[in-house]
């Protein structure tokens, strides 16, 4: 009844949110969601919410549901290696199910 | 000896005043751990609102002014602007310790202008009654992209250098390399940027509209209690910054602590001089002093963040925030006094 | 000639006004791609602020005004509401490539009110110092919620009739129809949104309690600012939605451009015979006009989307948000300029 | 130790919440959250946190775990069906683990 | 007979007062399902600039105040601070279908300071022109304070007393007890929380810095308005959590709808003897009244709710929020009546 | 080409934040990502976005991915039975995959 699919969730600063959609729509996805948030990682604490002087560097989760597993794959290596071996952020996929496999 | 007294009298009396005040108090709210927030958004139109009235004082201003007059003052932020990133290109850069990137980096946020600092300024001037041109404000800019530009464009080289020195690699799949940004962009993204555009705007409105009665009714009151704010959030992000910035080397808090200093010494001796050559005013000296003395603290690091991501924020947006902002907002009761004195004689 | 020149003269004073100036300035913003932004949250609570002042001022003036007086401007209002609507089924619907859903849905919003445009007209009117009922503003959901309703029963009636001539499918599973929603509950949902509930809670206020003190403490004298940060929005967001626009029929585009000014010439003519029966004020004439003229950004697309969801907002919102908010905006000198006109022979 | 379950999310217009918490509710859910962002897909951009006209048109999402897979599906094909054909919107599916099985 | 008839002239006239009317308006927009929303960051901001305010308005006063007038209201305070709590104690807590816990936790929160109950008191007090010390919302910590305290300790002990009677279960792994937290932990979470670490920032740059200017052009207009959409969020949050409410023991409505009227008499009684005593204001009696009668909603609740984990907030927070705070508002017409009469003998 | 880990999501009230993230840091954790959000459970309903008296009792979720099961496991153990007996909130695993294993 439900098609497999793959979500590829990528957490950055939101200086690298216009490069990462440009990525994403180059790679031809049909749509993606963004949210705002913070976090801690090696690079120090990310408020989220509170002031922060720069708002460039507080963290977006963008989350892209796909159906093409190697496109996934690919765009989260090109992300990793492009961009965050310097910046902040991570990446990870996840497996999932849709129901129209059309609109992705 | 009197003039000792009186340099300490009128900076004493300084300390005292709320913006400072508010700045402390954000420092002591971060250091003991109050959960006190102001929330983004909230800060986030602070500095619109902020950046419009400066924008829309100086454009109103401008329409009044003799262009002539602004020449020489805006010739100056240029220098300065240029000037302190070349001045860390010779002392900062040679220290041990100092990748390029990160020094240059440092460089450049220190000869931009920090908004806040200048809003702060701002008021002080005002409360304490020492007269500027409207425009004098207009100037952040001269001064802040050519100081960005510059040490954008010197990593660059410094770049392009080190790839030639280090020979071809042996094999194995070169990591892609993200080409440089061209000089065009980057001014294009920081003209962009959220604190610039609304400067800019102001300063269109204040040109070509008639905004006076909504400037006097809503921007203009609102000025120094939005400020005071503004201030909260710089203590409080100066304090948590500080911790980030003892990862880094030393050179980097020394660079934060006296920059700001030389850099103003050398805003006001370029501002005392347009005064000799075209009269500006002893507000208009101090305010550029302090754009020197500031560093940028919104719209700078993003800017270079994304045109030199080499380079180490904890060291520059380190050494800004929790050192420089904190420093260049203390000196201006200094340039004051200064000024106090010198256009007395 | 005299009163073309005259005309011409009071226009153009107009367009130099700081409400307008703002709206462009946003739309500057959005074309050159800045990063300004104003904070949702700070967008929302503006809206807010702005329908309860004008809530409260309406229901202060309604204290002291002769009930008498308004009737007739508030029946104007409705047969303005009805009367738009009706007008676009019998032109705009009618034109190739226009669906009935999409043509209603656009209808329903040209009829109804755009609040941020009441609230420049408003200031405008004050600034150029052309009295007005302070009553006014309250004839706003006199227009606005016939008009919705009226588009939404309409719509409702076209698709009923069309399934109906749809025979019976062959077979295979029936998409489940969701049912049309009854129109108390889509009057209910739309008194219930964000912006009429400010504006009816605000007179309410007004009229029973005594919130003058505070109404002229605080509401009134950031209506004029907060109002300018609205029309900054309001810029950016009509520049954003005209990409949106393109992608539908040009009609659309068309009836956005000459949608107000044949709505505001209605409006004005009503407004008129009202002032010649009953004495409304030359202000008041031109806040009808401008209502008509107007079209519901912010509380009537939900509401039409809710009701009509086979509409295509592309079509409607865009219309509305890209074209007809400037227009109406840029008419309200129009309006203001032929009563100074009209009222001064 | 962990029981399987199920996480349903909808990525919606805010305008379709109270349907989508209503839809839920009926269906005997114990919980779920929500979370304001933004997004684009095939229907245009939904900014996130900017100002936006009309906030009805914002982006929400609503993540809801459940134990029965059954359940899931039919939300999921409900509100693909009854709502994701007009309005924009995405709907998936992905296995989670959970702790204590009566929570849900 | 006449004293009746002042009485309750005084009375009706304050229900009239726009303070009053926003929280009717705010719980009628709950009742009716409005859209309307204060966004949630908006909200934290208003709280911050209102203690702000407060805090600077009682530093400035402080300043110039005689701190020997201070120490008797200040005891009064803390007396009526420990008094609510213990008089709880032997009566909430004894009624069958109370937990200690629950009990504690509610007496707790009525013996805590709402800030803006207190707020509304002020500008009430104001439109009224009755003076009070201006110092006199200093006070709040003195009361705030030492009830939570108390709750919190008192549920402690209840709680190691009932962990002694029940036996040493029979084996299986215990569920891991998280240690209770010690009285300095609390009292500085206490401190550090949003509302109250304003308060006491304002408080000292108030009596160190000169925050006069800023006072005066910002914080001190602002206060009514934004007081008015406080109000408003009240209003909202009061209906929304009487369906809460609802789900718990009766005695907990009974207890805030009286417990005000209760708390308030006892800190009426109180400063009126401060007044004999020290000559404490008229309009500084009934600020300590409304204290006392008022429940915490902003900071109490989350102090309990990390101290106490047992209690069932639907019980406490539900008291107070639904029910404690809109008749301590009610109520502060009441003492200003009373003092009205009582001062004029 | 990609590394299995696991993503331990945890929605709680912002009051337990604090000791959520010094639980976390404690196992040793590189990371985490924060979301405000909302949501309606068995102890009733908490607003996303609009005002509430009670910062602290509005909701956030707390994401972290680690590629060692037994600690999120642990993680989700302690957490559900220290903290939400008492108090709101629940706790899921998911599996996902990652790409550079150090990171985590
Ligand atoms: N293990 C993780 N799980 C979830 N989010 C993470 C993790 N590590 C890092 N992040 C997110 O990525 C941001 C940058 O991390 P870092 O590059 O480690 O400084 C953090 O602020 C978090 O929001
Ligand atoms: N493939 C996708 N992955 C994640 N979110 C999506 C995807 N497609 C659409 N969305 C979300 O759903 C919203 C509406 O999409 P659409 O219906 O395609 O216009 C977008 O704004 C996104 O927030
Ligand atoms: N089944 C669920 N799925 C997703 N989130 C949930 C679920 N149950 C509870 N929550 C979240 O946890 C919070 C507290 O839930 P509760 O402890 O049931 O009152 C809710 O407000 C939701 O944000
Ligand atoms: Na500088
Ligand atoms: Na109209
Ligand atoms: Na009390």
């Amino acid at each position: 009844m439900t098609i497999p699919a793959i979500k590829l969730t990528i957490v950055v600063e939101r200086l690298l949110k216009p490069p990462v959609e440009r990525l994403l729509a180059e790679a031809g996805l049909s749509g993606w969601s963004v949210f705002p948030g913070g976090g801690r990682g090696t690079r120090g604490l990310h408020r989220a919410e509170a002031a922060q002087l720069v708002r460039e560097f507080a963290i977006v989760k963008i989350e892209a549901v796909l159906t093409d597993r190697a496109t996934a794959e690919r765009l989260a290596r090109t992300l990793t290696e492009e961009y965050l071996e310097d910046q902040p952020g991570i990446v990870w996929l996840e497996p999932v199910e849709v129901l129209r496999g059309a609109k992705f | 000896m009197d003039l000792a007294l009186e340099f300490l009298s009128t900076f004493a009396q300084q300390l005292q005043k709320p913006t400072l005040a508010f700045l402390f108090g954000g420092m002591a709210l971060a250091a003991l751990g109050s959960r006190l927030e102001i929330p983004d958004a909230v800060y986030r139109f602070i500095v619109v609102l902020l950046m419009l009235k400066i924008g829309l004082g100086a454009g109103i201003a401008i329409r009044e002014a003799d262009p002539a007059d602004m020449v020489l003052p805006a010739l100056a932020a240029g220098v300065l602007g240029v000037g302190i990133v070349l001045l860390a290109r010779v002392t900062l850069l040679l220290l041990p310790g100092v990748r390029p990137e990160d020094g240059l980096a440092t460089a450049g946020l220190f000869g931009a202008v920090s908004a806040s600092t200048l809003a702060a300024a701002m008021v002080m001037l005002e409360e304490y009654g020492m007269g500027f041109e409207a425009w004098a404000p207009a100037l952040y800019p001269f001064m802040d992209i050519p100081a960005l530009l510059l040490a954008i464009v010197l990593a660059q080289m410094a770049r392009a250098k080190a790839a030639q020195r280090v020979a071809v690699p042996a094999g194995g799949p070169a990591r892609p390399r993200p080409k440089a940004p061209r000089i065009g962009e980057i001014l294009a993204d920081s003209l962009r940027g959220s604190a610039l555009s609304a400067l800019v705007l102001g300063m269109v409105l204040g040109l070509v509209a008639r905004p006076d009665p909504v400037f006097e009714s809503f921007y203009e009151p609102l000025f120094r209690g939005l400020l005071s704010i503004l201030m909260l959030v710089m203590g409080m992000e100066a304090w948590a910054r500080l911790a980030e910035l003892r990862r880094v080397a030393h050179v980097y808090a020394v660079y934060g602590v006296l920059a700001p200093l030389v850099h103003g010494a050398m805003g006001f001796g370029l501002g005392y001089l347009a005064h000799l050559a075209t009269g500006f005013s002893a507000g208009g000296v101090v305010l550029l002093a302090v754009m020197a003395a500031s560093s940028s603290d919104i719209s700078g690091p993003p800017t270079l963040r994304a045109a030199i991501p080499q380079a180490n924020p904890a060291a520059y947006v380190g050494a800004s925030t929790s050192l420089g902002t904190p420093i260049a907002l203390l000196s201006v009761p200094l340039w004051m006094a200064l000024a106090e004195i010198l256009f007395a004689l």
